[in-house]
């Protein structure tokens, strides 16, 4: 009986694969109009107003010690912030950790203005110092426009959070089984109507990666890569991510690397 | 028969479909070995909220073999595969009022919902069955994913024989009783559908009235 | 204090292209909050250009535009022109800000 | 019907008088016209801006996309030779009118703004020039996106 399952199965699919040439097309515009719509809407990022108040907070004094973060050291050098973002994550010598752009701004935060970073860890997303941040990450990721994303692992530290990311990328859990694998480790993939980039390659990784952070059209909200990934563990269906934790880092890093070569696109504009 | 299969295989290989992982030969590989480095960063990464609970990260034993795609795909992984593929065939109970199918809208109701389960929700959200987010199903929908085979024509195509309505209720079901790394959630498994929803999708497929077979 | 806006205004040939980015909520007034309440409408309602203090454009906003409102015009201009955007809301909030045409 | 709603009406006819004589002036454009913007209905938010039942004309052109990824925004403009006065309805949004725009002598007839749309709906784009009122529509889907959760 197994066996004549099995067949009578593979006749069906044969049948469903000569029924599926017809809507192929059908498909096919409808991803164009998509495509339309995306490139109807690209003109007119309201991520620009994330970013013009975002700048505004860099260089006003704040905190504890009343200070900007205009000395904030991103990687390159204290006050360099053009083509930082580009080459985030990285291990900082001060911390001994690898740091994505929202752990190394809680750092200067905490370092130059005295604040205290449970504060920004326990906040919710687009409130209170969640919302400073997202503006400042906004101007920080802006004055990355159009460079090439370059993120080393040469630093020991570097490779093993890569390493890290790696598998935890491939981590299934949760009520329905997923990890970031299910939907992004293969190309051609979409859910419902919204191309998946597949991340365990350069191109893909670019695609997703270098467009994020964005501003994102269906929740009218401005999101850092902290929210993003915060907001796949939810659909995950797995336990909260803890903000700036090491798991969110080693994912960042594992797709950093690999859309190595790429352009920085951000901030994007995002369904 | 042999011949018929041999001629399957070459069908599908063409069509560009990976039927059977365990074709494709791989050099010798191992299971990837416990990291207790990785698994530190696991269990202090995530924070319990509302109905998503810190267990939700402890594997089972499918999750745990399905999270080294390279092993699990590779011939040294066949012997697991084939215990994991079983252990989840066992725990699949038929329906207990014998009915299998249900009530086709109510079923594409619940193929279109992709709610429920997350830490936004509460334990009485009604979970959704999410099939759009990756199948083509009635083809009256524009907005499907492609993750999962098409399914329009469902039953048309195959068929209402009791062996395909076995096979789809054991899918749904189940779905790594027959591909032990299938991307498909256990929706009975854990619980995510009850057997009235899944009597309703099954109709969604298999009545000969559901828009899916017109 | 309502946020800033960008406003944008670029001439070409005679013709001055404006876009506008204003940030506001622009709720609709029909969704509801975690406890079941509507959330009350709460949506720019009025917007007033003007270029070297002349009416350019006049636009009335309902709750159906979208948040982070977008608005693109032309008129006839010359670079230099001062243009000044003015939005109202239906709480009473207002903004005004400035650019000049490049 | 009660008191307050033939008030309503009573004050939209004298205002849809008054903008079909063209007597519609810069205060008035400013004047938040809440009667049209909580008119249910097209033919509501039609009579009440003056327009009656306008004419469809292909000398009206509106910018929309076929498909909309998100209802959430959804660009829509209009382009025409001349107007004086332009606007956005959606027939299946709870309150028809979008956005309604006054367009000075030396502006384009040119707009494009954002709007929302809570299901797949014909768009209306009207123009009023010369003291005519003339209309196209276009259907927008909106799809569902995401993972829906």
């Amino acid at each position: 009986m197994q066996r004549k399952l099995t067949l009578g199965l593979a006749s069906g699919l044969v049948a469903a694969l000569l029924t599926m040439t017809s809507s192929v097309s059908a498909q096919k515009s409808a991803t164009d109009d998509i495509a339309k719509y995306r490139e109807m809407i690209a003109d007119g990022n309201p991520s620009e107003l994330y970013e013009a108040a975002g700048e505004e907070l860099w260089k006003k004094p704040a905190g504890p010690k009343n200070v900007t973060l205009e000395q904030c050291n991103l990687g390159l050098g204290p006050g360099v912030v053009k083509g930082a973002a580009a080459q985030l994550p990285r291990y900082f010598k001060d911390t001994n950790k690898v740091q994505d752009l929202e752990s190394r701004l809680m750092t200067c935060m905490q370092v130059l203005q005295g604040r205290d970073p449970e504060e920004m860890i326990d906040a919710p997303f687009q409130k209170g110092p969640k919302k400073d941040m997202e503006a400042i990450v906004a101007y920080v990721v802006t004055l990355s426009k159009g460079d090439k994303i370059k993120v080393s692992t040469a630093h020991p530290k570097e490779k093993e959070m890569y390493d890290l990311g790696k598998r935890a990328f491939f981590f299934q859990g949760g009520p329905m089984d997923f990890s970031c694998a299910s939907c992004h480790a293969e190309n051609g993939k979409r859910i419902r109507l919204q191309d998946l980039p597949n991340i365990t390659e350069q191109k893909g990784a670019a695609l997703g990666w270098g467009y994020w952070p964005a501003y994102r059209v269906s929740s009218g909200q401005f999101w850092t890569m902290q929210q993003r990934l915060n907001d796949c563990f939810r659909q995950q269906r797995f336990p909260f991510p803890i903000y700036g934790s090491d798991v969110t880092i080693a994912l960042s890093m594992y797709m950093a690397k690999t859309a190595n070569g790429g352009t920085v696109e951000t901030p994007g504009l995002k369904r | 028969m042999n011949m018929k299969i041999t001629r399957l295989k070459q069908l599908l290989a063409a069509t560009g479909f990976i039927f059977a992982t365990g074709l494709v030969q791989t050099p010798a590989l191992a299971q990837q070995k416990n990291d207790p480095k990785f698994n530190k960063m696991i269990q202090e990464s995530f924070r319990a909220d509302g109905i998503a609970a810190l267990n939700r990260i402890d594997q089972d034993a499918t999750q745990k073999f399905c999270s080294d795609p390279k092993f699990a795909d590779s011939k040294q992984g066949q012997a697991m595969r084939e215990k994991i593929q079983k252990m989840n065939m066992d725990s699949i109970k038929q329906p207990s009022d014998g009915k299998y199918i249900g009530d086709w809208k109510n079923g594409e109701r619940i193929a279109q919902s992709g709610r429920g389960a997350t830490w936004t929700d509460t334990a009485e959200t009604p979970i959704g069955g999410g099939c759009y987010n990756c199948h083509q199903i009635d083809y009256k929908e524009i907005s499907y994913g492609n993750i999962g085979p098409s399914l329009t024509g469902y039953g048309k195509i195959r068929g209402y024989s009791p062996e395909v309505v076995t096979y789809t209720w054991n899918r749904i079901n189940n779905s790594k009783a027959y591909n032990a790394c299938s991307n498909m959630p256990r929706f009975a498994h854990f619980k995510l559908l009850n057997e009235k929803q899944m009597q309703d999708v099954m109709a969604l497929l298999l009545d000969p009235e559901s828009p899916v077979n017109k | 204090m309502a946020d800033p806006m960008r406003v944008r205004a670029a001439e070409n040939g005679g013709i001055v292209d404006v876009k506008i980015l204003m940030k506001h909520d622009m709720e609709s007034g029909q969704r509801k909050d975690a406890a079941g309440k509507t959330i009350p409408a709460w949506f720019i309602s009025t917007i007033n250009v003007k270029a070297n203090g002349k009416d350019v454009f006049n636009g009335q906003f309902g709750p159906a535009v979208s948040k982070d409102p977008f608005l693109n015009f032309k008129y006839k201009g010359a670079k230099g022109d001062k243009i000044a955007v003015t939005w109202n809301d239906n709480k009473g909030d207002k903004r005004t800000d400035e650019a000049t045409v490049s | 019907m009660n008191q307050q709603r033939r008030s309503v009406l009573k004050y939209s006819a004298v205002f849809g008088l008054m903008a079909s004589a063209g007597l519609i002036s810069t205060v008035q454009a400013q004047e938040w016209n809440k009667a049209a913007f909580e008119g249910k209905g097209l033919d509501d938010v039609f009579k009440i801006l003056g327009a009656g039942s306008p004419d469809k004309s292909a000398a009206v052109t509106l910018n929309a996309p076929d498909i909309a990824e998100n209802g959430a925004v959804v660009p829509v403009g209009i382009t025409t030779a001349k107007a004086e006065q332009m606007a956005i309805l959606v027939e299946k949004n709870p309150s028809a009118l979008a956005a309604q725009f006054f367009i000075p002598a030396g502006t384009d007839a040119f707009v494009t703004t954002r709007i929302k749309m809570g299901q797949t709906s014909n768009v209306y784009g009207l123009v009023k020039a010369d003291g005519k009122w003339l209309m196209t529509v276009k259907e927008v889907k909106v799809t569902l996106g995401g993972c829906g959760g």
